[in-house]
């Protein structure tokens, strides 16, 4: 199992602020990504604009997750 | 220092703290709500929610950037989550460096570096809902 | 607010001064008294002096230049006479705009033109006797 | 008469911070500059480097006063 976080307009869309997936070690980010979507439709018109970081730090597609990691799905930023 | 709160941003005391005798200059850059009042309809307030830690973290990876590119003495930057009214500060960020030049450079990174990397959001509420900015 | 002063300048206030709901941001900037002690002897402070009430009027002109160049909501310059201990402030620059290109630049543009028009000296203060600076 | 009033290094070199000055009505800043010199003649290395108001402006050498005019004579200024 790893985590999903969903933050700002990805959290509205997603129904969620947070979830539980079930990937197989190993399995890439792209992946992973798939799964949410398959499970939160509503994501999937934002699909360009996120990025995703896993356990903390950003990553990109090809990445590969781990059981017990933490993706999340971040909108483009807008602090400051 | 570095660090996200959640009440009123104290700008002074972060540049007193940036005062020493080895900086000759100290630039701030203080972020504020703003309400554009034009269109008749206006924002109420901004509300901002943050991925930490690692919001946390891209902020002192922003001053350690700043430490490698730039003769300064002394980083801090401060941003605040939630509800923050019309006027009041989202984030400040305090650069003392001993000569002007490193310090407006480097603050001016700072917030453009803050508004590329850092997992915060912000969302305008008015009276009738809220839109995600960005 | 565009002032000449004997005693302390109070940051904190001059940016609390800015906050508006028109404007998101504040660019500040602080010159401090800076002592480089690499050399052994050091100064032990600054000393201030202007030529009244022509730096007054040159001070209120570089803010109207700002509001002439630049899409500003606030400007307030103070500048510090008199003895100006290390670390302590001798001059702050507030600059509240809509949007932070214009606070960025019309401070630095402040701070550089003070330091072309203003009738203002300072002498660095040792402890066997002082130099103008200049 | 004229006043004249010397800042920074200039007062130091002059001896004084304020002095006045019999000059003809028109005469330029040049001439009184040439009277300022005659009096303090320490002053004459600066020459140079200063600069000059009338009445709270800056002026030229080719610039005149008049009789009550305030002439300041002004170093490179360094506030900031």
């Amino acid at each position: 199992m790893i985590k999903v976080l969903f933050f700002g307009a990805a959290a509205d869309r997603a129904g969620t602020r947070e979830t539980e997936l079930d990937v197989r070690d190993g399995a890439t980010l792209a992946e992973v990504w798939t799964l949410i979507v398959e499970r939160h439709a509503d994501l999937a018109p934002m699909g360009d604009t996120l990025a995703f970081a896993v356990n903390g730090e950003y990553a990109r597609g090809e990445d590969t997750v781990s059981p017990g990691d933490e993706v999340a799905v971040l909108p483009p930023v807008s602090g400051g | 220092m570095f660090a996200i709160v959640e009440g009123a941003i104290d700008v002074g005391a972060l540049v007193a703290d940036a005062q020493r005798p080895d900086c000759g200059a100290i630039a701030t850059f203080v972020g504020t709500t703003r309400v554009d009042e034009s269109g008749g309809a206006s924002v109420e307030y901004l509300e901002y929610e943050a991925y930490r830690p690692m919001a946390d973290r891209k902020l002192a990876e922003i001053g350690a950037e700043i430490g490698a590119r730039w003769d300064v003495g002394h980083v801090s930057i401060v941003h605040r989550l939630g509800r923050v009214d019309p006027g009041e500060a989202s984030v400040t960020i305090v650069v003392a460096s001993p000569r002007r030049g490193p310090a407006f450079e480097a603050s001016r990174y700072a917030i453009e570096r803050i508004k590329e990397v850092v997992p915060i959001w912000k969302r305008e509420v008015w009276s009738d809902g809220y839109v995600w900015v960005g």
